[in-house]
């Protein structure tokens, strides 16, 4: 049924511009993104308890790394210079991970990423080669040469088309790590690192390979991101935007694996439903956040299974009683 | 003084007491029997409301509590030594035992650290100490001393003599029976060690499952062999 | 100053004529025509809303006048607000927002960061962007696209205006440093002005000028007493104030115990506008200049710039309206005058119109350059001082340069060039 | 060079106390609740913004004790606030994972900085520091503003009153049995709950005070709100576990090592305290008082 759901809601991604204006789709773009950005730190959250304040860097590393790859050599094919963008994260998540992971967890990792995500935002506003804070500009759509034919992504549709595809393949790598015997690893990790170190499963490596994949994934949404919005910020790495895929995952529901597609789609509502209030932004976006953690703890999912169980629970006769 | 149920108590979606019912009259002294896991301290913490999600009666007095929480309990005279101690680690002993005063009842002056160390000897030359450099019998003596410091009317201690050596054991009852004998002290003792339950009680319940399967005097539960099966590993 | 005026007196254009109600035709024949309809982006919420909220001050004052005066071409106008949040990709939401709901013609924005994110987009969407405050240079420069256009100062133009400025009124000043913050267009105004000292003090002062190393702070930082005690041991005479609005007045109040506004004969800052003097109040530093969109004390006497100040004060009650609602106003006066010379509202016609136009708007003439349009306009700075009166503060002069005076030459496609690099 | 250090390293000392004075009320939410309170920096623009307003309401004199006894009121405001946060929002996240309650006291930010904007306005806001603190001591080369020695003065009063009523007074015991070991403290008898209320009201209280006496150290504008925090949870995590003596002392260390590091280094301002609290993090991973009490 997931699976039905899925396919549907993709076939909705991909006819989306036939039915609706640039705003709604160049919306929805950033959605997707989001989607695939919330799913990779949820990856990370829901099967190893690992939470990071700065996974934003990751997604700036992907998106400046993307950029500055096809600026410099223009004649690599795009879906290389993609993979690249996703192996710069990975690397870059290894070299913090194999220093930090085995020493630091839970909160002090958090505060710890946190701090790193805000090295790499300054360094980055910092640097002329990067644009610094006006941004890395003039990012270009690029031409895919897929043997058999050319796409001009930078054509119409097409590069929307190429986002929706990609953040689908996305969420199907994030779904395999998931439900693969590696996610059921990092899941032991997450539920009891004593008996899964008992059990035999090396638990630092277990993190550092989920933290890797995490990074890979919000890297490579990172890269899609700069030719979408044709503009890299700083603001790409800071706690603000790490902030984003935690609120997404948390408003959505982090026991369930859609729950940052959940978030993410009612943030985006939400932000749009008050883009002409203008004024009282803060409060009505706020006060409608902390109405729905506060209503349902278990996010938007969550709610919705405790509201069905509610009322199944109402309509079954109570026996004995 | 204490009647409870018929009682049901769950952690989360697990239904760990079912339909459970006890008394307990002043100054008796109850056991509760039962094998690891058969629900004795889910059944103690919901006498106390600190834990479990409780469904049905507990009464004092004959007063029904309904909802109300652990600390007003303990300042009805409800004192609970949990299994695991739960000495403060960073206070020495003697803070540890004005953290007591707390549970006091209105009007009832709680004792005096020198009156509780009078009666625990043990912590005499300790009450400098901090929590965390006791040993595990020095720490369940404290825990016990700790809870008698309001002077509750109810005792409930989970599993007093787990891990502890014969001879403290030994102690241990006769500071018990001479609390007892000192004022009206109902005691509600969970236990896997007949033999500590037998001497500081009268009567027993024996649960199994969260179900009470039993309830009697010592003469009754030793007629029926078959009753020992509930115990047995 | 006088040819200043005159220049103004002789200008008319078909805007000045839609507010002294000459262009307008009965409000029977604009009652059966839609409204044209133009798209405000600028911040309205976040740190930045404040200059938000005056944009769009200017901007309602400026359709009302027009409405009033009988619309252009017989139609209404009528105003879409959206929230760019000062983030580029809520600005590119907010212009495509308005593109998909059929408005082609849009205006504001404050940040150049959503500036640069809004502008590639603007060809594919077929709609037209008329900057009102964003000043990177790159915009009319490496980042040119002919859908886009800027009515307001640039970077450059501006800072080199401010330099002109001071090397003519402080011509005994030797040296000048800086305090800036960790930004790109801090940066870059910083080396515009240092290109306008270079060229400006041998011209007017007949001397040439020692520049001291600029010392750079964090955007948002909130001490800066390092910085104060390193500037307070320089031999500086002329202190460039590059930190932004809040962070400026942090600065200062930290540096009032040291007598930082003592020690140098002069301090410019380059665009708080009244920010400074108003938050400070008693403790505004003597003689400090600010760079200002637009100062409507020095255009007294244009009927303009007079209607849109009795409008503003009329409908806020704050007698010192900032530079921003000039430029709000000066947005839609530009459209109104683009579209009336076109006769339509198309894209293309638009652009075409604006190419090229002289507008006549609050601070007199602008002219859109055909080549990088980028508008050629006044440059307007005020100078403080602290007063006995309750607001603490007032203004004891201001300066007006002509743009073209300080602009540099048109290159669109290509990086603007400075003709010195700071040493 | 050297002849400043002796400036560079007050001024660093300096910015210490302003992030301590700042966090000292995000320690004890920690300690005891733990809960990473997001909304801190909003509760901090109430009590500035409080204190800026009340300000101007008693005209334009401000002598010393005024001034203190306005800080103290804007506590007293903010600490009532508290109540009403505890009883609406915290008091429900007690049950709940403890990332839930980031993002529901980050939603609180947003909230209070929204209702500070319409309250005050978006126009940015200064105000004098007192007569007495206006002034600047010249020793040697070092320049030392009043007010500077005032806020240095004040963090140190700060710590020692908090180490005091934490470590030696029977309230603070309390406190710590309670930051400990809660379940137990209420079958003993201790009503969690009010104490819980009671430290929420202190945290907020600490706030207060703290925005009442920054206001004359940075421009009110509604991006205030946001500012110390993401100092504060440094110093409040490279402390360790929600220890006032940790988060003291990680403080001097992160601003002082910021200080020396823009000066002497040049580089990217404002980055090396984030370089110092990820090298200290990786050298004490659980931060500088592992394992200490409050």
């Amino acid at each position: 049924m997931q699976a039905a759901a899925a396919l549907a809601a993709l076939v909705m991604a991909l006819l989306l511009p036939e039915i609706a204006g640039q705003g709604l789709v160049f919306l929805a773009g950033l959605l997707w993104i989001n989607m695939v950005f919330g799913f990779s730190w949820n990856l990370m959250f829901r099967q190893t308890g690992l939470v990071s304040f700065g996974h934003a860097a990751f997604f700036a590393i992907g998106g400046y790394g993307y950029a500055v790859l096809a600026r410099a050599w223009p004649g690599l094919p795009p879906l290389l210079v993609f993979v690249a963008a996703g192996a710069l994260g990975a690397v870059a998540a290894l070299v913090v991970g194999v220093v930090a992971l085995r020493r630091s967890l839970g909160v002090y990792f958090a505060i710890f990423s946190l701090a790193l995500s805000q090295i790499v935002a300054m360094v980055i506003s910092d640097l002329p080669s990067l644009g610094r804070d006006d941004g890395f500009a003039g990012i270009r759509r690029p031409v895919l040469d897929l043997g058999v034919a050319t796409i001009k992504l930078a054509e119409g549709d097409n590069y929307y088309r190429f986002l929706v595809l990609s953040c689908a393949l996305l969420t199907l790598i994030v779904w395999w790590v998931t439900h693969s015997r590696t996610g059921r690893r990092f899941r032991a990790v997450q539920q009891d690192a004593e008996r899964a170190a008992f059990l035999g499963i090396a638990v630092a490596r277990q993190r550092l390979l989920c933290f890797v994949i995490a990074a890979a994934v919000a890297a490579v949404a990172g890269a899609l991101y700069g030719p979408w919005l044709q503009l890299l910020t700083p603001e790409l790495a800071q706690w603000t935007f790490s902030a984003r895929p935690i609120l997404f995952t948390l408003l959505g529901g982090a026991a369930s694996f859609w729950g940052p597609a959940v978030g993410a789609l009612g943030f985006t509502v939400l932000e749009y439903a008050t883009r002409t209030l203008h004024g009282v932004g803060e409060i009505t976006v706020g006060g409608i956040l902390l109405i729905v953690v506060l209503i349902f703890p278990g996010g938007i999912i969550g709610g919705i299974i405790g509201g069905v169980r509610g009322a199944l629970g109402r309509a079954r006769p109570v026996a004995g009683a | 003084m204490l009647e409870v149920g018929p009682l049901d108590a769950f952690y989360g979606d697990s239904h760990v007491v079912q339909s459970a019912s006890l008394h307990v009259a002043a100054g008796e002294g109850v056991a509760l029997l039962g094998r690891n896991g058969a629900g004795k301290t889910t059944l103690l913490k919901s006498i106390m409301n600190a834990g479990p999600t409780v469904r049905g009666p507990v009464r004092c007095d004959g007063a029904e509590l309904g909802a109300m929480p652990a600390d007003r309990r303990a300042r009805l005279g409800f004192a609970l030594v949990p299994e695991d101690r739960r000495i403060y680690p960073h206070l020495t002993v003697q803070e540890n035992l004005a953290m007591g005063r707390h549970g006091a009842r209105p009007g009832v002056p709680p004792r005096s650290t020198d009156e509780v160390v009078e009666m625990f000897p043990l912590l005499k030359q300790l009450q400098a100490r901090r929590g965390f450099e006791l040993s595990g019998g020095q720490q369940q003596m404290l825990a016990i001393a700790r809870a008698v410091v309001a002077r509750p009317r109810l005792l409930l201690l989970d599993e007093p003599t787990e891990g502890l050596a014969p001879v403290i054991v030994e102690q241990l009852v006769a500071q018990i029976q001479a609390i007892q004998a000192g004022e009206t002290l109902a005691l509600l003792v969970a236990e896997q060690s007949i033999w500590f339950a037998r001497a500081c009680t009268s009567r027993l319940y024996l649960l199994d499952s969260g179900r009470v399967v039993f309830g009697g005097t010592w003469a009754a539960f030793d007629a029926d062999p078959g009753l020992k099966r509930y115990l047995a590993l | 100053m006088a040819a200043g005026i005159a220049r103004r007196e002789v200008m008319v254009s078909a805007a000045a004529a839609a507010l002294a109600g000459v262009a307008g035709r009965s409000t029977g024949a604009r009652a059966q025509q839609k409204p044209i309809r133009l798209g405000l982006i600028t911040p309205l919420s976040g740190p930045q809303e404040i200059v938000g909220r005056d944009h769009l001050a200017g901007a309602t004052i400026a359709v009302n006048q027009i409405n009033q005066a009988g619309g252009v071409l017989g139609r209404t106008l009528e105003l879409e607000t959206r929230d760019d949040k000062a983030s580029p990709a809520a600005g590119v939401a907010a212009s495509k927002d308005l593109v998909s709901s059929g408005v082609n013609l849009l205006f504001g924005v404050l940040s150049s960061g959503v500036a640069l994110a809004i502008a590639p987009t603007l060809k594919g969407d077929d709609a037209v962007l008329i900057l009102c405050a964003a000043s990177a240079n790159e915009l009319t420069h490496e980042q040119f696209t002919p859908n886009l256009f800027r009515a307001s100062d640039e970077a450059y133009m501006r800072q080199r205006a401010l330099a002109k400025v001071v090397a003519k009124d402080y011509a005994a000043i030797n040296s000048w440093t800086a305090i800036n913050p960790q930004t790109a267009i801090g940066a870059s105004n910083w080396d515009s002005f240092v290109d306008g000292l270079n060229q400006f003090y041998p011209q007017e002062a007949g001397h040439n000028v020692e520049v001291i190393d600029a010392l750079t702070v964090k955007y948002g930082a909130t001490d800066y007493k390092n910085e104060i005690a390193q500037l307070m041991r320089r031999s500086a005479e002329g202190l460039y104030l590059g930190v932004y609005g809040g962070d400026a007045v942090t600065m200062l109040r930290q540096a009032a115990p040291y007598g930082l506004a003592r020690k140098f004969k002069v301090l410019v800052d380059p665009g708080s506008e009244y920010i400074v003097a108003q938050t400070l109040g008693k403790s505004t530093p003597v003689g400090l200049w600010a760079g200002i969109h637009w100062y409507f004390g020095a255009y007294r006497g244009n009927a303009i710039n007079d209607a849109l100040y009795d409008a503003y004060v009329k409908s806020t009650g704050n007698p010192f309206p900032a530079g921003y609602v000039g430029e709000g106003h000066a947005g839609v006066l530009a459209y109104a005058a683009a579209i009336q010379r076109a006769g339509s509202t198309e894209t293309g016609a638009v652009i075409g119109a604006l190419e090229g136009m002289s507008f006549a708007s609050c601070k007199g003439k602008r002219t859109f350059r055909k080549e990088d349009h980028q508008a050629i306009c006044d440059v307007n700075m005020v100078q403080f001082a602290p007063d006995d009166t309750a607001a603490g503060w007032k203004i004891v002069g201001y300066r007006v340069v002509d743009g073209a005076e300080s602009i540099e030459p048109p290159s669109p496609g290509k990086a603007l060039v400075l003709n010195t690099k700071r040493q | 060079m050297l002849a400043d250090l002796a400036g560079v390293v007050f001024n660093g000392l300096f910015s210490a106390m302003v992030v301590f004075i700042f966090a000292s009320g995000l320690t004890l939410l920690f300690g005891v609740l733990r809960i990473l309170n997001f909304s801190q920096g909003g509760f901090f623009a109430v009590g500035a913004y409080l204190a800026f307003s009340l300000t101007r309401l008693l005209g334009p004199a401000l002598p010393l004790w005024r001034f203190l006894a306005i800080a103290v009121v804007a506590g007293v405001v903010v600490g009532a606030l508290g109540i009403v946060t505890e009883r609406l929002v915290l008091r429900r996240l007690r049950q709940v994972d403890g990332a839930y309650s980031l993002i529901a006291t980050y939603a609180l930010l947003l909230l209070v900085e929204g209702i500070v904007k319409l309250i005050w306005g978006v126009d940015v806001r200064s105000m004098e520091p007192p007569a007495e603190l206006s002034g600047v001591w010249q020793v040697g080369d070092v320049f030392m503003p009043t007010y500077a020695l005032f806020i240095l003065a004040a963090g140190l009063a700060l710590f020692v009153a908090l180490e005091w009523l934490l470590h030696h007074s029977r309230l603070g015991k309390l406190m710590q049995s309670v930051a400990t070991d809660p379940w137990m403290a209420s079958v003993l008898g201790v009503d969690v709950a009010r104490m819980q209320t009671w430290i929420v009201v202190g945290g907020f209280f600490l706030a207060g005070i703290a925005g009442g006496l920054l206001v004359p150290n940075q421009a009110l504008s509604p991006s205030l709100a946001g500012t110390f925090v993401i100092q504060a949870f440094g110093a409040l995590i490279v402390g360790g576990m929600g220890s006032v003596r940790g988060t003291f002392m990680a403080a001097i260390l992160l601003c002082v090592a910021d200080s020396l590091a823009s000066t002497y280094l040049p580089g990217v301002p404002g980055v090396f305290f984030y370089i110092t609290m990820a090298a200290l993090l990786l050298l004490r991973p659980q931060g500088l008082m592992r394992g200490a009490q409050l």
